[in-house]
């Protein structure tokens, strides 16, 4: 695991530098054993900065969601750095969002956290309904070790693991300037067995499924607002002329807008699995960008947030791409 | 008007004489618990903590269509929501009934608003005190509410183990206990002195707090204060915490027209969206997440209890459970009052 | 879908010609008095590479009941690349689409040259034979709910 | 009671351009289809309605027309978005939708025999035309009327036509410039808030109303305050993004205030001390 002091002392020797303005770390949470991300923008506030398995939010979302407001006459724009703490999964949304030209890699300063599985925070929360906490969460060997109100409890690794983690293949961050810890071996696969089950079923009963979760949506957006790809300044969800989704929420309306941010990701997805978390009405928005995770891999073998200089999928091809549904 | 006793067997027939009205009880889907229509009174929920989304969509729905039109024909057919019917809300917690009595006040303010007016009037609601263990985050009692809280709600039920105490607490609960007469009896004695024990143990178990004293008359004087980036830097700007809260009542008005039919209709808005205050020109009085959020916490608990003299949040913790990033209603307010 | 309301359904499809292949193609099978089922509605677009995916879910919630993108053999392309564009896009749509539930029969994609007739009318027929084997589209379309 | 979300069918009787441009401007007088919608219609000047055509939405505008210039409203729009590019296509005869009067007014009466001074910016003469027009048409009630209006060029002067005959009326007077030099233009070459000190009215017995683009306020209020206005003898109308324009929708507010039912139109001493006003 991370070493807490080490992790402190990177943090103070980068957010003293002259070139940087701010680095965006995680601090510990309000009630529970939550986590959450922390920005810290001196020396003195690096104190706060933790690593721990409740460390779920993926902070490369960050540096695309900044609000830049107009410089003011005579200003010159703040082009300092941002130094922010990625995971493995985290740091593909970087490499994606640069192959994207988002921004240039000398725009932010990277540090990296091998990491060895992260918790699903609503698995803990059932579990631990009445903690208050703070309660920290550590990892030692196979099991999580949450320690709160002065008792320890440990709880077998598999019962707490996020599912993400469990098909994780990129443990260690593909991109950084600093690494905290040695490097993590990828620890698991990708058998695709959730998509592949979904993908047998008949269509009304694929429909019926869809159906039962896309009524419960509320459209509160705050699965594109989380997404680390989603940054487009001009978001189809909020065009007028024309109006492609229109804002009352039906089913119909629900319907394609799902339709819509999930083929958006086609080829861009990393699988942080941010948007299915913070889903409050628990919508299996995994299931849906896996399937074009899926396709994309068998039918182009593209990957995305692996090389930078990989060109996107849906503006390349190849002669034998295939074309068996076509008449 | 004195308690009655309804023992727990009797509920699903209760449910079932109700469902000739529009029966909306907490329903789980997956593992979400919502609010829905049912018609067999199986779907029923009611061992739950709270409900995900508040019962304000029932009375003041997501979508709704303020009058339809046809192209080219200049006449507009205003909806009429007595369609509805006769809506019972069953299950619902006292902190949701209390927010929607606060959210009363604003659309019978000056201008009545007719849809939710009417709606309000046609919806009875049968509430359910907290005597399971409350979420972390509950703070009801801070203001002014309480797990067996009464305002707002026409019929409150209190589980006494193998019963529930029915006390109908307004004109149109009396009309549903005389309704469901034949399902009830008369209470034990010295029932109602033990739920209001209950209640104080209920209380008791209230695990977070804030103290609201003095905190509308100061926010104004924080506005150029640094707690407002700090809170609001990992904000997203998403609609959870104004969607799910049962106190935020702010829409948008749009049309929509398909193959010549259309309709005006009236839509959740969040004031944390950005489009929320753009103006054609391009201009944004509240550019930043740091001046919504600054403005979402000042309009709760500093511009509703100016108009209005009630701080518009029940403390039912959604806006805490639920946020992708942990901003936490209560820090802020904390953090206001040691500002 | 009974037997007898199967055969009297008259599906909606839209159709997406690009200008310089399906389209003349359409067109040469108008001239030779070609006969086909008349459920096609044409929308001409410069090329299938034009063909926003929103085109085709709109279409489907609009009323349409299936959606035809027609483009030049891979190579003709009058812009080079469009439909290579187009085949990985829709591909990908397609696949998505039958994954929520949509008969992949309401979505297909096919190459008319400009100087294939004949073949258009086979696309047609067999397009329309599959939407009308599916029946009506009411999955999402957009039914004035609870207006 | 009336459901105050269902505006009344009217009927465009004219249809003119005021500016050129992809931001042009166009006044529409527009009459009720129903009579005796009069009857119940009494508006103020300041006040505003909702104009909107039902398919593609409706935005609040300032009524332009005073209430002694019966039989009709008029409104004057800008074309920058959905609804007003829709609203611009519109031409006499079409039908549009009306929805109102909403908002305060500025206090007429309580301004009577008082010096008014009106200061206004390209479309911000909008509001302030009611102003004016009531004063002229009770014009022993007021003291001296002054006018100050720019825009950016002469072309983007708005009601061109009725400043040449307040001009040659005399019953006021009227400042005009426009911000660059111009060839055959004979007034004032300079922003608005320059023209203001230039003309410097007394602020005795003296009430000041400016409407206009937010940069040009923040100068007209800091040199009011420097020929000696007091803030409660400075009038303004705020602006924000409207939906249900009866104090319902919660997305005007500027600080505890909602503008469509608070306002539009505030005193300077209202609003100095809400900073989100000058947002």
């Amino acid at each position: 695991m991370v070493d807490r002091n080490k992790l402190r002392e990177t943090a103070k020797e980068i957010i003293s530098r002259e070139d940087v303005r701010e680095l965006i770390g995680y601090r510990a949470g309000t009630y529970g054993f939550r986590a959450r991300p922390a920005f810290v923008y001196d020396p003195g506030e690096v104190d706060q900065l933790i690593f721990t398995p409740a460390c779920v939010n993926n902070l490369a979302t960050y540096i695309t969601l900044e609000e830049k407001l107009p410089v003011p006459r005579g200003q010159e724009p703040d082009l300092r750095k941002v130094a922010v703490m990625v995971k493995g999964c985290d740091s593909r949304a970087l490499i994606q969002q640069m192959a994207e030209n988002a921004y240039d890699r000398d725009r932010i300063l990277v540090i990296g956290i091998p990491c060895t599985g992260v918790v699903d925070m609503d698995k803990v929360q059932a579990r631990f309904p009445d903690v208050l906490g703070p309660g920290e969460i550590a990892q030692e060997g196979d099991k999580f070790v949450l320690i709160y109100d002065g008792r320890r409890e440990e709880v077998p690794r598999e019962e707490l693991l996020a599912d993400k983690c469990r098909r994780c293949r990129y443990p260690t961050p593909l991109v950084y300037d600093v690494l905290l810890d040695e490097e993590v071996a990828p620890f698991a696969s990708d058998d695709y067995s959730d998509v592949e089950a979904l993908e047998a079923r008949s269509q009304d009963e694929k429909w019926a499924y869809w159906e039962e979760k896309f009524s419960r949506c509320i459209r509160c957006y705050s699965c594109r607002n989380v997404c680390p790809m989603c940054y487009c300044n001009d978001c189809i969800l909020d065009r007028l002329r024309p109006q492609w989704i229109r804002r009352s929420v039906d089913i119909s309306e629900n319907t394609v807008f799902h339709v819509a941010r999930a083929y958006h990701l086609a080829g861009r997805c990393i699988q942080c699995g941010e948007c299915q978390r913070v889903c409050p009405v628990e919508i299996p928005l995994m299931e849906l960008n896996r399937k074009l995770y899926k396709d994309v891999e068998e039918l182009y073998d593209f990957e995305p947030g692996v090389k930078v200089d990989a060109p996107p999928l849906l503006s390349s091809y190849r002669p034998d791409d295939p074309e068996d549904f076509i008449l | 008007m004195a308690a009655k006793k309804l023992s727990k067997e009797k509920v699903g027939e209760v449910l079932q004489e109700l469902s000739k009205f529009r029966l909306i009880t907490p329903v789980k889907s997956d593992d979400v618990v919502i609010f829905r229509e049912i018609a067999d009174p199986q779907e029923a929920f009611l061992d739950y903590g709270n409900s995900t989304v508040p019962p304000k969509k029932v009375v003041f729905p997501q979508t709704e269509t303020l009058f339809r039109f046809t192209l080219g024909n200049p006449e507009l057919r205003e909806k009429n929501v007595e369609e509805e019917g006769t809506t019972v809300i069953f299950g619902l917690r006292p902190c949701d009934a209390r927010a929607m009595s606060i959210v009363d006040k604003l659309f019978s303010w000056d201008f009545e608003d007719p849809y939710y007016l009417k709606r309000r009037e046609l919806t009875t609601l049968v509430g359910m005190a907290c005597v399971q263990p409350p979420s972390i985050n509950c703070f009801c009692t801070s203001l002014g509410g309480s797990p067996f809280g009464k305002e707002g709600l026409d019929v409150l039920l209190v589980d006494m183990g193998d019963h529930y105490l029915f006390q109908s607490l307004t004109e149109k609960g009396g009309r549903l206990e005389e309704m469901l007469s034949s399902y009830l009896e008369e209470a034990p004695a010295g029932e109602e002195e033990k739920a209001s024990s209950m209640e104080e143990e209920a209380k008791a178990k209230i695990i977070r707090s804030i103290d609201p004293q003095g905190i509308p008359e100061k926010l104004p004087s924080l506005w150029e204060h640094p707690l407002w980036k700090r809170v609001s830097d990992s904000c997203l700007g998403c609609g959870i915490c104004t969607y799910l809260c049962p106190t935020c009542h702010c829409f948008d008005v749009q049309d929509e027209v398909e193959r010549g039919e259309g309709r005006r209709a009236r839509m959740w808005d969040s004031c944390m969206f950005c489009e929320y205050t753009l103006h054609a020109s391009g201009h944004n009085p509240r550019p930043t997440r740091k001046e919504r959020t600054r403005n979402r916490i000042s309009h709760k608990y500093s511009y509703y209890p100016k108009r209005f003299d009630v701080i518009a949040c029940v403390g039912c913790g959604r806006c805490i459970n639920l946020c992708p990033v942990n901003i936490d209603i209560l820090e802020i307010l904390e953090q206001v009052v040691e500002a | 879908m009974t037997e007898a309301t199967q055969t009297d359904f008259q599906p909606n499809i839209v159709a997406f010609l690009c200008n310089w292949c399906s389209y003349a193609g359409a067109d040469l099978a108008g001239t030779s008095r070609t006969q086909y089922p008349s459920n096609v509605r044409v929308i001409r677009v410069m090329c299938s590479g034009r063909v926003n995916p929103m085109f085709v879910v709109n279409a489907l919630q609009e009323g349409a009941d299936g959606v035809l993108v027609s483009g030049c053999h891979p190579g003709d392309c009058h812009y080079m690349q469009g439909n290579y564009y187009a085949r990985r896009r829709f591909k990908l749509m397609r696949n998505f689409l039958e994954y929520l539930g949509i008969e992949p029969e309401r979505f297909r994609m096919s190459w008319v040259s400009a100087s294939e007739g004949a073949k258009w009318k086979e696309v047609i027929e067999e397009v329309v034979e599959g939407v009308k084997a599916v029946g009506p589209m009411n999955k999402f379309k957009r039914r004035q709910l609870n207006w | 009671m009336k459901n105050p979300y269902i505006p009344y069918e009217a009927r465009i009787l004219e249809a003119w351009y005021e500016t050129p441009g992809d931001r042009c401007i166009k006044t529409f007088k527009v009459a009720f289809a129903d009579e005796k919608v009069w009857d119940t219609w009494n508006h103020r000047p300041g006040q505003c309605a909702m104009v909107g055509i039902p398919g593609v939405g409706e935005s609040m505008f300032c009524i332009s027309s005073s209430p002694t210039e019966k039989g009709f409203l008029r409104f004057s729009i800008m074309k920058v978005g959905k609804n007003t590019s829709a609203i611009h296509e519109l031409e006499a005869g079409d039908t549009i939708y009306v929805r109102g009067p909403l908002g305060n007014w500025f206090p007429m009466d309580e301004w009577k025999g008082k010096n008014i001074v009106t200061i206004g910016g390209g479309i911000g003469q909008a509001p302030l035309r009611p102003v004016i027009q009531y004063i002229r048409d009770n014009r022993d009630d007021y003291g001296e009327l002054t006018v100050i209006y720019g825009a950016r060029t002469s072309a983007d002067h708005c009601f061109k036509d009725e400043f040449q005959d307040m001009m040659a009326c005399g019953d006021c007077c009227c400042h005009l410039a426009v911000d660059v030099e111009e060839e055959n233009w004979p007034h004032f070459v300079g922003f608005v808030p320059q023209l203001l000190m230039e003309v410097s009215p007394s602020p005795e017995n003296t009430i000041a109303v400016t409407c206009g683009p937010p940069i040009m306020i923040k100068f007209v209020l800091q040199n009011l305050e420097k020929l000696g206005f007091t803030p409660d003898q400075i009038y303004t109308t705020l602006e924000n993004r409207m939906k249900c324009g009866i104090g319902k929708c919660g997305r005007c507010n500027v600080g505890h205030i909602y503008i469509c039912k608070d306002g539009p139109v505030f005193s300077y001493a209202q609003i100095k001390d809400i900073p989100e006003a000058f947002a």
